[in-house]
């Protein structure tokens, strides 16, 4: 399945999203959740941890500055990328 | 429409109320879900167990008792709802506090949930 | 008789509390229905389902909790409609002086 | 990335437009979602998500105004856009049925919205195949 995570990084909404988070899905940072990709971020960490694929939509990156200093392992997509996601996942938890 | 082509709804509540409107709005969303006899189920986790503490009386700052409400849920023949262990634990509930027909789920169990039906939605 | 402010513009009491049994025959009057025994049977379930869930119920859950509580005969939605024609959950809520029950349900 | 048929989605907006810019990702995504050549028939506004409806709401010249992204896609697309009614006239959002109803000279809902029930949300996610959720914190 597919989450999407729009929070900060110290919002509670990211530990469950971790736990209910597994090696099969993809999440989707949006919004103030986009932090969690800046390198060095150690929720970022646990979130690679994981194994689920990860992204970061491009344009919230970019609002945010995180584009130029993303972790390794956080792919940016763009809005049609954002569409794949849910074409690929037949399920989204919004996570916010 | 046959039974067989209803699509499944799992309705996720994350938020504490009477502080947010979210969760009303959650509680909203699952009784219309059955009220139009469509299958639906309702996952109280993380601080949305908050909202099942019993005993609520938000007479004096003049809202809707929404524990009351909750109770309501078999009547719409929603007669399970799903809850945190995890969070029900950290919080203080205990089985005697949750309302009639109660699951707790802990993490896989959760997680079945949402592979089980057509449609999350988180709130 | 309440005067005419004491209802909103659909015929709702604005205040619970104004509620009497004479009130639910002025309400009732105005919706061309007489209320028998029957009927107020259904008003004193509502009220008592108001007094439980803090809401007003919708369709389906007014049809179980009325079968809950007089049996398979009377839980069923063409018995309450027939005392309450149209739209049953909506005018014996009106009559018991409960909310409208919710526009999304 | 090839797509073999068109999907039906169904977007479901909580997200107030005044309190960050989600609900301008939602508008975004859902014209990725046609362009992607997907339908769209409905958007369902719940909670604060229904103040995007608001017809006097007013965006600096240079911003994005997240109620021309709507309307843009109701537009273009025949989208609808549905504003749940009893979370919306609770944020004084009414259209003239409402206002009449209420007492008030005028709607405030843009016209390109339509209020309605939580039952056309539950049409909406029958007929789904990808219901999308956009949220985001107070």
């Amino acid at each position: 399945m597919l989450h999407t995570l729009n929070c900060s990084p110290e919002h509670p909404a990211l530990q469950d999203c971790l736990k209910l988070l597994r090696a099969e899905d993809a999440l989707l940072l949006l919004g103030d959740g986009v932090y969690l990709a800046l390198a060095q971020c150690s929720n970022g960490q646990a979130l690679q941890a994981t194994g689920a694929a990860l992204y970061v939509l491009e344009a919230d990156a970019r609002a945010a500055g995180v584009h130029a200093r993303l972790a390794l392992g956080f792919n940016v997509v763009d809005d049609a990328g954002f569409v794949a996601l849910t074409e690929r996942h037949a399920r989204q938890m919004a996570w916010y | 429409m046959s039974a067989a082509a209803r699509k499944s709804v799992l309705v996720v509540t994350r938020h504490a109320q009477p502080g947010r409107s979210l969760a009303r709005a959650a509680l909203d969303t699952t009784l219309a879900t059955a009220a139009f006899d469509q299958p639906v189920n309702l996952l109280f986790l993380g601080a949305g167990v908050l909202q099942l503490i019993p005993h609520q009386d938000s007479s004096a700052v003049g809202v809707r008792n929404l524990r009351k409400v909750i109770d309501s849920m078999p009547l719409y023949d929603v007669e399970h709802c799903y809850v945190d262990t995890d969070a029900a634990q950290r919080h203080g509930l205990t089985t005697a506090d949750l309302p009639s027909g109660a699951i707790l789920v802990d993490v896989a169990a959760q997680r079945a949930l949402f592979d089980a039906h057509h449609h999350i939605l988180g709130f | 008789m309440l005067p005419a402010t004491a209802f909103d513009r659909e015929g709702f009491l604005k205040t619970r509390q104004a509620w009497s049994p004479a009130v639910a025959e002025q309400i009732a009057a105005g919706e061309q229905i007489e209320l028998s025994a029957a009927h107020w049977e259904i008003i004193t379930l509502l009220r008592a389902y108001y007094e439980q869930f803090d809401s007003s119920p919708a369709m389906r859950p007014l049809v179980k909790w009325v079968k809950i509580h007089l049996g398979a005969d009377c839980g069923r939605s063409v018995y309450l409609l027939s005392l309450f024609p149209g739209s049953p959950a909506k005018i014996a809520s009106k009559i018991a002086g409960l909310p409208k029950p919710d526009n999304c349900l | 990335m090839g797509m073999a048929v068109a999907l039906n989605y169904c977007l479901l907006i909580m997200a107030a437009p005044a309190s960050g810019y989600t609900s301008l990702t939602a508008a975004r995504f859902g014209a990725a979602v046609i362009a992607q050549g997907h339908i769209l028939p409905r958007v369902f506004f719940l909670d604060g998500g229904t103040s995007n409806g608001l017809a006097t709401a007013i965006t600096a010249q240079d911003e994005k105004s997240p109620l021309t992204e709507w309307t843009q896609l109701a537009t273009a697309h025949g989208t609808e856009l549905v504003l749940c009614v009893s979370s919306a006239v609770k944020r004084g959002l009414l259209d003239s049925a409402e206002a009449q109803r209420h007492g008030f000279p005028a709607a405030t809902a843009h016209p390109q919205f339509a209020l309605g029930g939580l039952g056309l949300l539950v049409e909406a996610m029958q007929s789904a195949d990808r219901v999308i959720t956009f949220g985001a914190p107070e």
